[in-house]
């Protein structure tokens, strides 16, 4: 068994890329400034100079290439880990996302495929304006032949991300930028927090994997489901411990395919259900879980399902806390669904 | 090529073909140079070297049906032939399919008539290792290869052999095993994936190269400059193939810009080696992408090709060319007809004769019909038998998830 | 008032385009192959000709770069209607629409505007196979800023394109093409129908419109609520029918912003729902109907809501009926609500 | 430009710029060509006439601060001192922004130090109708129009009197009454908008041109094949400007594939009239922009020019270059401060000195702290006041629809 050591996300996701590279000599990771900077947030720092440059390299500034070369690349044997630089741009390789790379096993009946992984960081809270704090996961999730993932602290994001280039489907993993450093549980006036302090922030320098479309319960409880995932999982938590309380807490983890077993489980339960994204509202991928959970918990249900989540709006910049849906808004949402 | 015509009248230029239905042929504006011959740097030159180039036509076989210059590939009589017989099968095989989508037997069908020297060439000119990355214009690779015409028919039929179990329409093939990536319906995709695929291979250093194809419409979209970025940045033993034959459904060459510059002369601004070549030339087909491929394995990077060409026949089975353009059009295309070319060489050479060629010609009818017949009795796309209802939902993801499984069930299969 | 005529919806279509020239010289119309040869489908044919290049023109295949032409020429005082020639084909537009189309209004503060039309076919039921035959609806309605519509007749189709035009937004919209030469009502072995027997196939010659955010009650009905829009108006008004159930079929028209109150007060009256579209399931449109109707109409649903949809793989060409969601499918889940 | 170092060994090559951080800075192999003079062919000339200056650089300012040679402006003292007043704000300015965000003031900021003249030469030889369409890196083109400094820096505090009501990252400006469409965070999407926009005038026959900026880094995207492939198609009078500073955050100019061509030679793929500039020399940016606003105006076309220049400093406030690029690098450059030089120029002309020039900075630094304070008074980001928190809900559509409503009122604002 490997060390355990305090990582922050970042470091969790470098050491992800580390151990990959490192065990399979098909892995390779690129992206813009991916090479020997290191990724602008330092997520691929060293592995250039430890690897070498046919394993670790600079990507030209266009998003369909680099999608497009992944897939030839992992057409042709090999397993490319590319970085998207931030979320918001990951619109320019969508066609290749779309129409190339989720259905290539199927429209080849399997006889090619693309198993790559697409890194991305997504998710406001960094000031960082309309086009540096995008969460666009929902329209990935209407991608039939892809995985999306988006972990919720260290430990699986490593593990996460290991999974992902091991297995033989595409994946797409966002991270949320406003983790990657520590966690976040909604209260922008607080000092900021780190990982050290959180037991995810615990993670093996070795190998090791976190399964794809396992969702975890990361606090139990009875008197209400919370399904999300990424920041908002610290969000949710924080948010019901201020409020007093019961909730089951579900981090999703994988959105698709989603862990509905434990979705209903839980709801079955509890008979009440709040979902929580940042991304916009309408057809956000919390409408696919709320669908899914009145179609399968109806008779369960006590209350209608509410959703807490970004605005139908742009992020905008400096009302970045306006936007954001802080613990305010969980409580409320909370609190009419129990006295509903 | 001729600027386009500049004004200072207010408004923007929207490009015009030199002929409109009704309107005489014209393609006095195309510089095709048939006679000068072309220089042939070496392949391992500077790619700079091969900028004139972009603005000339190579050229091999003559108006005399004689091969010369420097990019006479010397091939044998027998390869001569050889490429002879892919094309008049490409030809043939083409228009049976194209009367058996009239009857119904298919959804769809599209020919590649007036084009059959640039896969034909190309694919006999690379090694069987080497990876295509096609578009849907270019099935004489797969004659040039040896595919098994019935598995080509089983696909076109979308019926129970169909090896991608009915997934795509027709014309957009997959052959794993003989090194032909999968065709896909959205234009250009497959060219910065073809860079990416080069750059794995040499990766490994398995000294293949990849060579893709794209239409000159397709020259438009980004992917063709993602293609050529990372072709260039990376120096990949890729061959990048633009095969213009003049029109994009109804639109002519001019609207994707095709009249202010060659196609080949967009490889000038990114530093890749550019050739422009005659398409209807077998020949030089062949001597290009040879000179391509030898530069590529030599690890000294990719080529653009430009093969200059015309789409003798409507676009696909859903459109009528003479609603857009003469109908004497493709008559009068100065480089006349590929498999005519060819066949008048061989002749030339003393090495072919009417006789042989119209047996060849019945020979190859016979083995379609033959191939058909047989291909039918795995079913079409109206009759049946499909591949089973179930195989609809599997190949989504490498193991079937449970939504995927659910929706399986409630359609009951 | 302007004579009525027998149209199918591509004559409509035509029409609108017409109308919309000839009353205001900002008004442009450009795709490919939609200039000099009027459209593969026939929707901007004659239109070169009578209105000169200017206005009416062919565009390189590049359709990032005639969303962003039109985007621009827009902002530029002009009103372009830009036809991407199949819906499936959009998604190398798609980042110009995300980030520039659906923001310039919002990030400019109302200096910049951009309204222009997009008018792409959609669908299947045509043996298109899965590059000619997608429903991508969804993904656009996830994105706030742009207007998304979807008729299902010719009658809405020029009345919808005319507000479209005319409105200060830009407006996306989806041409059923199943419907272009003539109603489907979801059995492929019946012989082809044909507008002209069909009340909404009598469209106006001259200027009118059909306001954008109504839904139409399509019918009237007492024991379920059926919420669809395009080519599923009539496969849900035809199973309706042969079941002999007393359902009200709601033409949702405008997907964003949709128009609630229709559907609210349709599903307080009948207590039951199903939502049908041809779109793939997961995070299709359905979803975001599904989420908002428990959400508003908890209390009076009387069983789940279902959903009928597209499966979530790719249009699989062989497989074209087993994956349309027809007659069968919708009577299934009607009698399952009903029995709920 | 010399072809990147090919090899037989297995592999891709991966670009590397000539210096890392440690090394001993090194241009030698850019082609600067500092001296000998360029021909200036008619802005009315064929395209191809401009092609020999793709692979050249436009100077008017030599080393001895002489103007000379037939793209030399000629220019009034007035108007040189005028292009000094711009640059020596935009420096002036963004100094003071970097240390204000450096306080916190602001979120973020980006300094365009070393490319000055690039903004200040085309602002000016623009006619105020003439629509831009920058990235980021041209605030010279609001002062060269004369924009009220405290608008800007209210926008970069995103305070209550931004007029993009805080919904922007600082530097993003958006002025409509200048002229000057809205600066994206995507990049590149600009430019085939700009096209766009173009066209649209030379419909109306306005008799404006559009310029656009884009970076050496962001002719990778597709959008820059789209917008050179709709200028050529349709003519459009637009000006295609990429700023080659060398750096694409740490990303060399040789990722963008600028190793194996210039970014000018780019416009001989689409037939476009193109330009090769010094960018450091405001003459030179000044004249080049003439010379394609004229062949805009006289309806004979687009141009594409390279202007060649250096990011002297960060690429923005969030990153630090002394990780990926030597610190003498600036300093090494061989085009010079485009400051110093215009600044030496008119000393050698006699029409200034150092005591005006240390005058008008004082006199800059003034008015930008002066600004400041009264920006200030309006809010900060930080300490607000912002814009009123519904305002957030406002512009997505033209009338707020009742989703959007709700929402609002869910927020109880
Ligand atoms: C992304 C995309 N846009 C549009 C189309 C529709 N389309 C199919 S073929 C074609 C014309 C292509 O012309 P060209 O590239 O010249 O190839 P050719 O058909 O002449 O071989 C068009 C516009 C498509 N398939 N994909
Ligand atoms: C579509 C997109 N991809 C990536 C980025 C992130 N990004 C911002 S600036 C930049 C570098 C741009 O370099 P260049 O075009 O040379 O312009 P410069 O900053 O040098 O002026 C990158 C990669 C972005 N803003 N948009
Ligand atoms: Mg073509
Ligand atoms: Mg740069």
């Amino acid at each position: 068994m490997s060390d355990i050591k305090k990582m922050t996300m970042i470091q969790a996701i470098n050491s992800a890329l580390d151990v990959l590279l490192e065990r399979d000599e098909r892995v390779c990771s690129f992206g813009e400034d991916a090479g020997y900077f290191g990724g602008v947030f330092g997520c691929t720092q060293g592995l250039q100079e430890k690897y070498g440059k046919q394993r670790v390299f600079d990507a030209p500034i266009n998003e369909a290439a680099i999608v497009a070369m992944a897939i030839g690349m992992a057409a042709n044997g090999m397993r490319p880990i590319a970085e998207i630089q931030f979320a918001d741009y990951i619109f320019p390789g969508f066609d290749q996302i779309v129409s190339e790379l989720s259905r290539l096993r199927y429209r080849t009946a399997g006889q090619f495929t693309a198993p790559l992984v697409l890194r991305t960081p997504c998710g406001g809270g960094i000031y960082g304006g309309q086009t540096h704090s995008m969460s666009p996961e929902a329209f990935f999730t209407h991608i039939p032949g892809i995985v999306v993932a988006m972990p919720s602290n260290p430990y699986d994001a490593k593990g996460m991300l290991i999974a992902a280039s091991e297995s033989d489907d595409p994946v797409l993993i966002f991270e949320p930028k406003r983790l990657y450093n520590g966690p976040f549980d909604g209260d922008p006036h607080k000092p900021a927090l780190s990982w050290s302090a959180h037991p995810k922030g615990e993670v093996p320098t070795g190998h090791y994997s976190v399964p794809l479309g396992k969702a975890e319960i990361v606090q139990e409880g009875n008197a209400i489901t919370i399904v999300t995932y990424g920041t908002m999982v610290h969000v949710a938590l924080e948010s019901a411990k201020m409020a007093g309380i019961d909730a089951e807490v579900i981090d999703l983890r994988t959105l698709v395919p989603y862990d509905m077993e434990t979705i209903a489980k839980s709801v079955g339960k509890t008979g009440r259900c709040v979902v929580v994204h940042e991304a916009p509202r309408t057809s956000g991928f919390g409408a696919e879980l709320m669908a899914q959970i009145q179609e399968e918990c109806f008779y369960a249900l006590e209350a209608p399902i509410k959703r807490v989540t970004g605005w139908d709006t742009p992020y905008p910049h400096a009302h970045e806390w306006a936007y954001f849906p802080g613990q305010e808004r969980l409580i409320r949402a909370m609190t009419e669904t129990l006295e509903a | 090529m001729t600027q386009a015509p500049s004004s200072n009248a207010p408004g923007f230029i929207v490009p015009e073909p030199t002929a409109r239905p009704g309107e005489a042929p014209d393609f006095s504006g195309l510089n095709l140079n048939p006679t000068s011959p072309v220089e042939r740097p070496e392949p391992g030159c500077e790619a700079s070297q091969t900028y004139p180039l972009a603005n000339t036509l190579i050229r091999v076989l003559g108006d005399d049906n004689v091969a010369s210059g420097p990019w006479d590939p010397k091939l044998s009589p027998k390869t001569l032939r050889e490429g002879l017989h892919i094309m008049l099968k490409t030809q043939i095989y083409d228009s049976r399919m194209l009367k058996l989508q009239r009857q119904g037997k298919m959804s769809f069908y599209m020919k590649s008539r007036g084009e059959e020297a640039i896969a034909a060439g190309a694919g006999m000119a690379l090694e069987f290792e080497d990876m295509l990355f096609p578009s849907y214009r270019q099935q004489g690779l797969l004659f040039a290869r040896g595919r098994d015409m019935v598995d080509m028919m089983c696909h076109c039929l979308s019926n129970a052999k169909d090896n991608l179990k009915g997934r795509q329409l027709p014309v957009h093939y997959t052959w794993a095993e003989g090194n032909f990536f999968s065709i896909s319906g959205n234009l250009g995709t497959q060219f910065p994936q073809a860079v990416g695929w080069a750059m794995a291979s040499a990766a490994r250093g398995d000294n293949t190269v990849t060579a893709s194809w794209i239409g000159d419409g397709t020259t438009a979209e980004g992917d063709f400059h993602g293609a050529c970025t990372l072709a260039s940045v990376y120096q990949a033993p890729v061959i990048l193939n633009v095969v213009n034959n003049q029109w994009a459904i109804s639109s002519f060459a001019g609207i994707a810009g095709g009249q202010n510059a060659t196609f080949a002369s967009r490889g000038i601004g990114y530093g890749l080696a550019t050739l422009r070549v005659d398409g209807n030339d077998f020949l030089a087909v062949y001597a290009a992408t040879k000179w391509a491929a030898e530069r590529g394995r030599a690890g000294l990077g990719a080529t653009l090709i430009e093969t200059v060409t015309y789409r003798a026949d409507a676009h696909s089975t859903s459109d009528d060319p003479s609603r857009y353009r003469p109908r004497e059009e493709a008559a009068a295309w100065p480089l006349g007809d590929p498999i005519e070319r060819l066949k008048d060489h061989l002749i030339t050479l003393g090495e072919w004769d009417e006789a042989r060629h119209e047996a060849l010609q019945e020979a190859l009818s016979k083995e379609v019909l033959a191939s058909y017949k047989k291909a039918e009795s795995f079913g079409t796309l109206r009759e049946g038998p499909l591949s089973p209802t179930p195989s609809m939902f599997e190949d989504v993801y490498a193991e079937q998830p449970w939504h995927i499984r659910r929706q399986r069930q409630d359609l009951g299969v």
